[in-house]
């Protein structure tokens, strides 16, 4: 059974969501998408245990062989991606549990969880497939629950971020198909490995050149890279607690992952860095992103938006790492992605916490909260600490590796944003944490309780970040691994 | 060429020329209720006299099943709809046009 | 390319040019969904022209069918005219038309010549497998079928969970979970007075749902299969409901039969999936179905199209319900 | 080259036209007919790859000899099934957008949201400023 691992990882989440539509019990519908999600964790945990041991998996749908059926390949460059998002969705399942209780109404929790089914099994079928056009699908299957989750939100501005999520985002689906189209035209072909093989040493043809163009368009929406970034704050603030936690720390790393897949083992690293200039403006987004982004979060009055923003600027120093194309650039970009997920998935619960409890996000609302919640507030400082950087949190060692990887290359400019954005990063935490511990709580506010579940999500997530930061071994073995797997092939 | 060729062909030819008068008139007539009747022969003369031509062509009997049940449908649908159409249209109190009356 | 082609095809492309032209300058919103549907009519003809019967047979069900009617759906919920279009918002729309049109026009000077039997796609070995190798290892004359339910069966999955979660979306916003706030006076009048339009559709009703069966089980021979006759059977009770209102329709086909077949047919497509690999086969092998490799693909084709065609008749039914009941006074 | 390739650039043509529709019309519902314009232009391309001259329909029969490529029509009918999905939401959001706010336009939807953030900072200021008096 072992060798069906690959299928299952993603088959499970399948199974799991029209039978939460059948059963319509919230309790049955919550305990299917943890049954899932545990059962694609540890699906994850034994295949990454197994490519470290031999290398990469294959597994030809119905049989058929590459190129002419669908295959999945399990490799050293999506590994980190699976557990990533398979553990982000045991957190999420935890934490959830009270949470979505609380935000939506009775009839519609068990719609929450069958989407949180396909979201997560549409990413990991994503991160998995080996096939372009297969990948499409998987990203509409995870892209159209995304749009249904956020359009749950408890306020009217939900829909329209829904709505707006919706038009962007299928643009940027339909331009990757696009994309996908022209080098099918060139190739004759879906399956990477035969489009790679097919397409060394044809880096003049100028369909090829535009499909990469295309591509990288479409995946820039998803991944929310500067100019294309606009349907992230609203989309990540208005939707309810549980999925901004999930797809925060999910949704745009996937994005990132395919991109990688693409540049390195698709259209090959000579093509899309060497023949066009895809590193530089990679650079220069990235850099923008980065100042832009915090800027931004710097004058939001809403916590989650602030959360939101924020995530803009840190997907900018992961396409910074990309963008190096160098190994190490490549690992720090892997490394970023697994600590900022495990961070920005904390933090967005925290909000939710809050939410829960206070009412209200804003950060006028916030006032006093030192006092009245210091777990939950003490949890904020070390996970607010760890996005701006500060040893020994999480986002100190991957910060650090990307440094290093771009004092390597002697790309003085975007250091010099990086560090600009940690600075705005110390500002923004700085604000909230203001707020929270200086100022006074209104009066006859009494110590608040959060509920158990979210507290044992949050600290979870917390206490990994500080280990992660403290000792990196598990996460940059991994990164590396990625990087290893992403350049080693792709050279030709 | 035998006769039922050129049967086929008279039959196609008058089809055609029932679609086009049908376009010409929903351009040219002034209302609602006469644009209806000329969109009505499109549908009933034109694609009826058409599927007949076709039908004295065919080489093999399933097709010409396929065919006579089109040719069915059409004949039920078509008129249906242009019935409702025009009730819908009475009802929302869309003029009619008189003698000396502006075009729409 | 013979001259009719080229004819045929160059005034195909003239008139849906010249629809999708217009659909953009009519701020009239009824007209635009008209000519919508029309632009997907023509669309159609150049499917078939293009060889493409399946896809031509799809775009006419979807485009002028279901699409049209939840426009109109929408249409008569919200409001049925465009502003006008301040002049600031042009500038984006286009640079950016500027931008892809280059960069499509860029592509289009080292794409293959259209039409040759000598272009990469057709050289490809997949080309040979999909059309010869495939009557041997499947058998099925249509190989639209074949590469659909089997080569690439597990797309097909994908398609079917993007429609169930777009049953899904509807469900939760505009189902009965979500009280519209405001609601429309019901109608004085139902189509159904009217006695030819009763007697016609209640005539035609036995023969769509005959047809769609036809067209499920035929799609291994011709154009059809799943989708198209999940659609048409949809499209038979929307027709149902048009006209004899949608208390009626909701009586022959309750909310929990749709909520419950919804989720069937896509249990149903992932059970065959767990049951070939239970059965020692890989996930969606068809093979080991059966002891004859062939009568298992026929079989597993045949569940596939009937589990596309349960979900796709029940979800479209779902977002005809869904729209068509927002605003009846409840 | 017009004479081959004037079929994809007419698809490349309604591609744009749909897009233009998406990104400068403010109408929701306009943005989404635009949409399907946009990828309808996307579909025709992938058919158009497809075609062989003198090809007929990948439906195996003896008497015929060319066959066109049944792969894109087989992509494409997928995607087309995902486009009509998305259609779905996204007017199903639409209506929702409508009754929350009364139009279908962004730029309304936009301002009224606007002047109630604005709206609920006054009466923040305005209970701040009492509190203070008091």
């Amino acid at each position: 059974m072992t060798g069906q691992l690959p299928v299952l990882q993603v088959a499970v989440p399948l199974l799991c969501a029209p039978l939460c539509v059948l059963l319509r019990s919230r309790f049955v519908a919550w305990l299917l998408f943890l049954a899932a999600s545990l059962t694609s964790l540890t699906c994850a945990v034994w295949l990454a245990e197994r490519v470290d041991r031999t290398g990469a998996l294959r597994y030809a749908m119905g049989d058929w062989q590459a190129p002419y059926g669908i295959e999945f390949v399990v490799n050293g460059f999506n590994t980190p991606v699976l557990l990533l998002v398979s553990l982000s969705a045991v957190v999420a399942a935890v934490y959830s549990r009270r949470s979505v209780a609380a935000e939506l109404d009775d009839r519609r929790v068990p719609l929450l969880y069958a989407c949180l089914c396909l979201a997560l099994a549409g990413l990991l079928g994503l991160s998995i497939t080996g096939d372009v056009f297969n990948a499409f699908v998987f990203l509409e299957i995870s892209s159209l629950s995304t749009y249904t989750m956020i359009a749950m939100g408890r306020r009217r501005q939900a829909l329209l971020a829904s709505f707006r999520y919706l038009v962007i985002g299928t643009i940027g689906a339909t331009f990757l198909l696009i994309g996908i189209g022209l080098a099918y035209a060139v190739t004759g072909t879906l399956n990477m490995a035969d489009l790679a093989q097919r397409l060394t040493g044809s880096h003049d043809n100028r369909a090829l050149q535009a499909a990469v163009v295309f591509v990288f368009v479409g995946l820039a929406v998803k991944m929310a890279v500067f100019p294309l970034h606009a349907w992230l704050p609203a989309a990540y603030g208005e939707a309810p607690s549980a999925v901004s936690t999930f797809v925060a720390a999910t949704g745009t790393k996937v994005a990132i992952y395919v991109f990688c897949r693409f540049a390195f083992t698709v259209f090959g690293a000579s093509l899309v860095f060497g023949a066009m200039p895809v590193d530089r403006i990679g650079l220069l987004l990235a850099c923008l992103g980065i100042l832009a982004g915090s800027a931004a979060a710097c004058f939001q009055d809403d916590l989650r938006y602030v959360l939101a923003w924020s995530s803009v600027a840190q997907v900018g120093y992961i396409v910074a790492g990309v963008s190096l194309a160098t190994t190490a650039g490549v690992s720090g970009a892997y490394l970023h992605m697994i600590m900022h997920s495990v961070t920005k998935a904390a933090l967005f619960a925290i909000a939710g916490v809050l939410l829960l409890r206070l009412g209200s996000v804003r950060l006028a609302d916030l006032a006093g909260l030192g006092r009245r919640m210091p777990w939950t507030f003490a949890a904020f400082v070390v996970a607010g600490l760890g996005l701006v950087g500060v040893p020994p949190t999480a986002g100190f060692a991957s910060k650090w590796a990307l440094v290093t990887a771009l004092v390597e290359r002697d790309q003085w400019p975007v250091l010099v944003a990086m560090l600009a954005g940690s600075l705005l990063a110390l500002v923004y935490v700085g604000r909230v944490i203001e707020v929270a511990w200086f100022r006074e709580p209104p009066d006859g506010a009494d110590p608040l309780r959060p509920p158990a579940s979210m507290v044992a999500a949050i600290w979870f997530l917390v206490l990994l970040s500080l280990y992660f930061g403290i000792d990196a071994s598990l996460p940059a073995h991994l990164a590396d691994a990625a990087a290893a797997a992403l350049l080693g092939k792709g050279g030709g | 060429m035998s006769v039922i060729e050129v049967l086929s062909g008279v039959l196609l030819a008058a089809g055609a020329l029932a679609v086009l008068t049908g376009g010409v008139g929903m351009l040219r007539f002034p209302d609602f209720y006469t644009r209806i009747h000329a969109a009505g022969i499109t549908d009933s003369a034109g694609a009826g006299l058409i599927l007949l031509g076709l039908l004295l062509r065919v080489d093999s009997w399933d097709t010409a099943v396929r065919l006579l049940i089109i040719l069915l449908f059409l004949a039920l649908t078509g008129p249906t709809a242009t019935h409702i159409l025009a009730h819908a249209a009475r009802r929302d109190g869309v003029p009619m046009w008189r003698e000396g009356d502006r075009r729409q | 390319m013979t001259t009719t082609f080229t004819l045929i095809n160059v005034s195909l492309l003239a008139i849906l040019t010249a629809t999708a032209v217009t659909i953009t300058r009519l701020r009239a919103l009824y007209e635009a969904t008209m000519l919508a549907a029309l632009f997907s009519l023509v669309t159609a003809c150049l499917f078939v022209l293009l060889d493409a019967v399946d896809v031509a047979f799809t775009e006419a069900a979807v485009g002028v069918g279901i699409s049209t009617v939840l426009l109109l759906g929408v249409l008569a919920l919200t409001r049925s005219s465009e502003s006008v279009t301040p002049r600031r918002r042009r500038l984006p729309g286009a640079i950016a038309v500027l931008l892809v049109g280059g960069t499509l026009g860029y592509a289009s000077l080292d794409l293959p010549e259209f039409g040759s039997a000598d272009s990469p796609v057709q050289r490809h070995p997949v080309t040979e497998v999909y059309l010869h190798q495939s009557q041997e290892d499947i058998g099925i004359p249509n190989t639209v079928t074949s590469v659909l339910a089997s080569y690439r069966g597990l797309d097909t999955l994908g398609e079917l969970v993007v429609v169930f979660t777009a049953g899904l979306a509807v469900l939760s916003l505009l189902g009965p979970l979500a009280r519209p706030e405001r609601t429309r006076p019901t109608a004085d009048f139902h189509l159904a007075d009217y006695r030819v339009i009763r007697v016609v559709s209640g005539a035609l009703m036995p023969f769509i749902l005959l047809f769609a069966l036809y067209v499920l089980f035929h799609g291994d021979y011709g154009p059809g299969g799943g989708f198209q006759a999940g659609v048409i059977f949809a499209s038979g009770f929307v027709l149902y409901g048009l006209v004899f209102g949608l208390d009626r329709a909701q009586r022959v086909v309750p909310r929990a039969a749709l909520w419950l077949l919804v989720s069937l047919g896509l249990l149903l497509y992932i059970g065959l999936g767990v049951t070939t690999m239970l059965l020692g086969g890989s996930f969606l092998d068809y093979d080991v179905l059966a002891s004859d490799p062939d009568t298992g693909q026929h079989l597993g084709i045949l569940v596939v199209e009937t589990a596309i065609g349960i979900t796709v008749a029940s979800v479209m039914t779902t977002i005809f319900f869904g729209f068509a009941g927002r605003g009846v006074a409840r | 080259m017009i004479a081959s390739h004037y079929v994809y650039w007419t698809f490349f043509a309604l591609m744009l036209i749909g897009l233009y529709v998406v990104i400068s019309h403010g109408n929701l519902l306009k943005k989404l007919i635009g949409l399907s314009l946009f990828q309808v232009g996307v579909f025709l391309f992938y058919i158009g790859l497809g075609k062989q001259d003198g090809g007929s329909a990948p439906i195996i029969s003896d008497d015929v000899e060319t066959y066109s490529h049944p792969l894109p029509q087989v992509l494409i009918l997928t995607a087309i099934v995902v486009g009509v999905a998305t259609l779905a939401v996204g007017l199903a959001l639409a209506v929702r957008i409508f009754e929350a706010y009364g139009t279908v336009e962004e730029d309304e939807v936009l301002e009224r949201d606007s002047t109630e953030r604005l709206a609920e900072r006054d009466r923040e200021r305005a209970a701040e400023h009492d509190g203070g008096g008091s």
